[in-house]
């Protein structure tokens, strides 16, 4: 008996309209995904993107090498060489090195600095051809990386 | 019969028109199925190549093309080639009875009324459960002379599922047959034509017929040879290249004729929808539009539904299609007489 | 088919490896890779002499259900406090160890979280060796309780797969990675390391990547050997 | 006349449904597993030992990349653990936050479980449309933390940073489509055919060997064991909202199904509430910038997407990191429920046992 009552019920195909309509529905849905290289997507403001070196108002370096971001960081990607400069009561970074692959963009340099001296910016687009180029020394650090002409 | 230029000119040239177009909408086919799965995700698909991705085909076709040709080290390898080919032939060859449109003198080029069919057999149908058949050994050599597990996997649940749903899928079809009182693809559009279509008074059958269809094809939610979540990729794991393309074109092909079959015999064929024949549509572009809605069903169930388990696949084609067919006919047979 | 290891011979092979490398190649040593040509930080000061120590407050078994506990258990549980609101017991290593924790379980303990292994070789004011930290909790009651053992270098102690199944995983990945060997149970092998793996990484005298690079070192002479 | 063999069956560590890299060894009798061994390792980072090099700040970062898909969760585990054994306290404003957050992370977690599991039945659509949602809940984390996978969120004695002013309003939008995005999923699986003819009597494990085998978490709550960290021992808010533990009696995959589902509609109460009721104050406690915590050792659990995930810290009191950090991962644990609960089935049932166990490998391995 239950066998018929069975054979009867999988006539009725409520649950498999409903799921039907869900689909269809969406089909004059509009979509949602993002045209990537041409359409781009702007991180928020907190977003941890490349390490950047920030200067004050008359331009010079905040950082005063008080290695509190090298300490900080779990992968040792931040190296400095402390310099002295005239004019300037404390030490600047004579050097500053970033290698950017070994940096899992977690922020603690950023958290650690007592004198928002780094920050890491909004860049997402962070590949590039060689590896070399992963390495950023100071001048580097200032500028938005060098974009790559995506070719389509 | 005499065998006149026309005689062999005529059907040449409808083989050459018909294999051109059934490739090409082969073509349309994929990039349709990209689209319309990818508008039910609310994804817009492919968009890259050409506008709005249009030339999306026509790339992975190259693609495919100039892949390498990789062939297992232990595989059967006569067999391993035998097989693509044994599963792209049999589908081609059942478009030789497909009857596009009624009969037409191609707007007066032709001095006889020619049919739209390749070839308009009395038993179009018959040959048409006949043909696809043989279709199976191509998924069952391709599975087994991979000489890998999981082709091997996918072959034998191929072969299962497809035994098993070609006897349901064939009493679908007794009942339009029995209403038509013939066999000709022709014939059963003819019948049509006079009353209504089959779907309404078959509505069961085609019910029937669309779900073992969609079995049949190999397709979602019976997609178990290739179901890539458990198999990786089915029968046809090891293929690359060519010879992949061939399976997928088969595929593609299999769809298209499985819904020629359903247009044929329950959508009235190249008959306009009831109502519209003011319109003065040309038979082809209904035949066409029916087939374009059928296909529609097939990626709408992909793009819904869970897949089936090996066992329940069976278990419901045994104990579910087959019982309600045989009542069909039954109920058929009684109103007919 | 209980395997028995003995855990001192790993130890041996990576002395002889190292022993091999520094052979092979001087002037590398096996420490940490750090960025070439650069200038690091200064190494951290070293500490005040005496650093002071603060300990974490132990209070005395205060609760009904605990006490019920070292009641069933009586002069087996060696010792027992409580630490930051949770309940320690402390065993002893033997023969009954694993009775005593079926004796556990059937008090109401049905739920094993976890073990886990702990190098003491460097911590002050310990026993032994190794520490091994049993937690288990009670479904029903919701009270959680930590079994302690300690062990020697060498020492094995016996599975308690039979009460808990889930300690399967668990018992095999202390063996891996601290290298206590569970007798008593079958099918205890090496869980996240690969089975040719030297040494177990967890213990206090390898540094993080002494393991690492023993392993490498045996994958580059294999190589070598097959080449 | 016919002789039978046993197949031996290798799927993974590359395979489409063992969600990341699980190897499982299959024993099949025709499509019938007559045994089961998972393989795992193969993503073994080291956490555990990388833990003891690194300041107990630094080693936050490690827990991010255990279960990937809710850091969260292990951030704030983490850093319990940590407030626990240092005795620091956390302003209430922090631990709302917290709750939210978390709450928010079981959210995307259960969205990706849903999205696999149902793919690796073969729906593929809902794959897509809890991708959607997902997408929608990691903007969020990236408002808040900047990041939007590797969190690492919170710190001990409160937050990183305050809470970003633009973020209320996006999780009232959240609160306000989810509850119809919920019901699409619904109409796609719950009651339909296919799903629960696949679903429904497949990797069944009963409450006692549930128990028995250390299972947590949905897998355990699906079993009929009433069973949460959250309402057993409340942490951060928990104990002052009112929300619903979801259990069901069914042991089997479909039974777990409906409890994932069930918890994200509660998460989604739980946010809505400690929204509303987000006191006002200091984000963090005045907490030192170099940790030290007291010679001792602390057990820590709270309950993440997968279930009981567990820190165990012990400090010699002298370093400025954790002298060992052992993690009891779910996921860990719950695979050695895969065996019992596959044996028997058929190949196309250990995709949806592993799926509804919801392993990730980041946690497996650690």
């Amino acid at each position: 008996m239950k066998g018929i009552t069975d054979f009867v019920k999988a006539f009725d195909y409520r649950d498999l309209i409903k799921g039907a309509a869900v689909t269809l529905r969406h089909f004059f849905k509009r979509n949602v995904t993002l045209q990537y290289p041409k359409e781009r997507w702007t991180p928020f403001p907190r977003f941890r993107g490349r390490l950047t070196l920030l200067l004050d108002e008359a331009g010079e370096d905040k950082c005063i090498c008080c290695m509190a971001c090298v300490r900080a960081c779990p992968t040792n990607v931040i190296s400095i060489t402390p310099g002295k400069k005239e004019g300037r009561k404390m030490r600047f970074p004579e050097e500053y090195n970033f290698d950017m692959d070994r940096c899992i963009f977690c922020g603690m340099c950023v958290e650690a600095c007592n004198f928002d001296a780094i920050l890491l910016n909004d860049e997402y687009e962070l590949a590039q051809y060689s590896r070399q180029d992963f390495k950023f020394h100071r001048e580097k650090m200032y500028l938005p990386t060098p974009k790559v002409d995506y070719k389509k | 019969m005499d065998f006149t230029m026309i005689n062999i000119v005529i059907p040449t040239v409808k083989i050459l028109i018909v294999f051109t177009v059934v490739l090409l909408s082969v073509l349309v086919m994929t990039y349709a199925e990209r689209k319309v799965i990818a508008f039910m995700q609310v994804r817009l698909g492919p968009m890259r190549v050409g506008p709005w991705g249009l030339l999306q085909p026509i790339a992975d076709a190259l693609k495919l093309f100039s892949k390498e040709d990789i062939i297992p080290t232990m595989a059967d390898k006569w067999v391993y080639y035998l097989a693509p080919t044994l599963a792209i032939v049999p589908a081609l060859l059942t478009f030789l009875v497909v009857p596009f449109g009624d009969q037409t003198t191609f707007f007066g080029l032709l001095k006889h009324p020619t049919s739209m069919a390749i070839s308009d057999l009395n038993i179009g149908l018959l040959y048409i459960l006949a043909i696809s058949s043989v279709g199976i050994y191509g998924i069952l050599l391709g599975g087994w002379s991979s000489n890998s597990k999981y082709p091997l996997l996918g072959a034998l649940r191929s072969a299962a599922q497809i035994v098993s749903y070609e006897v349901p899928l064939t009493l679908a079809i007794i009942g339009p047959i029995l209403m038509a009182n013939t066999l000709s693809m022709k014939g059963i559009v003819e019948a049509q034509s006079k009353g209504m279509w089959f779907v309404i008074p078959q509505f069961f059958a085609f019910l029937i017929y669309t779900a073992c269809a969609v079995a049949e094809t190999n397709r979602a939610p019976y997609d178990l040879p290739e179901a890539e979540q458990e198999l990786v990729a089915g029968f046809h794991t090891e293929y690359s290249g060519m010879k992949f393309a061939f399976f997928y074109l088969a595929e593609y092909a299999n769809m298209i004729v499985v819904s020629a079959i359903a247009t044929v015999v329950f959508l009235g064929g190249w008959l306009p929808v009831p109502g519209l024949a003011f319109l003065h549509i040309p038979a082809i572009i209904w035949f066409a539009l029916k087939m374009g809605f059928f296909l529609f069903i097939f990626l709408w169930l992909r793009a819904t539904y869970p897949r089936y388990r090996y066992d329940q696949l069976m278990a419901i084609g045994w104990k579910f299609f087959i019982p309600v067919a045989l009542i069909n006919i039954f109920v058929t047979a009684l109103l007919v007489l | 088919m209980t395997e028995e290891k003995k855990p001192t011979t790993p130890d041996k092979q990576i002395d002889a490896l190292k022993a091999e490398m520094k052979k092979d190649e001087p002037g590398k040593t096996v420490s940490a890779p750090r960025a070439e040509g650069t200038v690091s930080a200064k190494p951290k000061p070293a500490g005040p002499p005496k650093p002071i120590i603060v300990e974490q407050a132990h209070d005395p078994v205060s609760e009904d259900w605990q006490k019920k506990i070292l009641d069933v258990l009586g002069d087996k549980a060696k010792d027992s406090y409580v630490a930051s609101g949770e309940f320690t017991i402390i065993l002893e290593n033997g023969s009954d160890f694993p009775g005593i924790m079926a004796l556990i379980h059937e008090n109401g303990f049905d739920y094993l979280s976890d073990i886990s292994s702990v190098d003491y070789s460097k911590y002050e004011g310990t026993p032994k060796h190794f520490g091994l930290s049993y937690h288990l909790y009670s479904v029903a009651d919701n009270h959680r309780i930590r079994v302690k053992v300690f062990l020697e270098d060498g020492e094995t102690i016996l599975s308690i797969m039979d009460v808990w199944a889930t300690a399967d995983f668990h018992e095999r990945e202390v063996f891996d990675l601290m290298g206590i060997v569970f007798t008593g149970r079958e099918g205890l092998r090496r869980i996240l390391l690969p089975e040719d793996w030297i040494g177990h990484p967890l213990r206090k005298e390898l540094s993080k990547n002494e393991g690492n690079a023993a392993y490498t070192a045996k994958l580059v002479k294999k190589a070598r050997e097959d080449a | 006349m016919f002789k039978s063999e046993i197949i031996e069956l290798n799927m993974g560590p590359q395979h489409p449904s063992t969600h990341g890299v699980l190897r499982l060894k299959l024993k099949l009798d025709g499509e019938t597993i007559v045994g089961l061994e998972p393989e795992i390792g193969y993503l073994h980072r080291g956490v555990e030992k990388l833990a003891e090099s690194f300041t107990y700040l630094q080693a936050l970062n490690l827990t991010d990349r255990l279960d990937y898909v809710a850091s969260i969760s292990n951030n704030l585990g983490y850093i319990e653990t940590l407030e626990k054994l240092g005795g620091i306290e956390v302003p209430r404003k922090a631990k709302y936050f917290r709750t939210l957050m978390t709450e928010l992370g079981r959210l995307s977690s259960h969205l990706l479980w849903l999205a696999t599991h149902a793919l690796d039945i073969g729906a593929m659509t809902v794959f897509l449309y809890a991708f959607r949602e997902r997408e929608f809940i990691l903007d969020m984390f990236e408002m808040v933390t900047g990041g939007r996978l590797l969190t690492t969120a919170f710190r001990y004695g409160g937050l990183k940073d305050d809470i970003p002013k633009e973020l209320e309003q996006k999780i009232r939008d959240f609160i306000k489509i989810f509850p119809g995005r919920l019901a699409d999923y619904e109409a796609l699986l719950t009651k339909n055919r296919i799903w629960m003819k696949r679903t429904k009597q497949v990797g069944v494990i009963s409450a006692e060997d549930a128990i028995n085998l250390g299972l947590s978490g949905p897998v355990l709550r699906g079993s009929g064991v009433r069973f949460d960290v959250r309402k057993a021992e409340p942490y951060e808010a928990y104990g002052e909202l009112d929300w619903e533990m979801a259990v069901e009696d069914g042991c089997d995959t479909y039974a777990r199904y409906l409890v994932r589902l069930e918890e994200m509609r509660q998460s989604l109460r739980i946010v809505e509430q400690a929204l509303d009721g987000m006191p006002e104050g200091e984000f963090r406690t005045k907490a030192p910038k170099v940790l030290k915590l007291p010679k001792g050792e602390v057990y820590h659990c709270i309950e993440a997407p997968k279930g009981e995930l567990g820190y165990y810290l012990i400090s010699d009191g002298k370093g400025t990191g954790p002298y060992r950090l052992k993690v009891r991962g779910p996921s860990f644990v719950n695979l050695q429920g895969l065996k019992p609960m596959a044996v028997g089935h058929m190949v196309a049932d250990v995709v949806a046992i592993i799926g509804t166990l919801d392993v990730v490998l980041g946690e497996v391995d650690r």
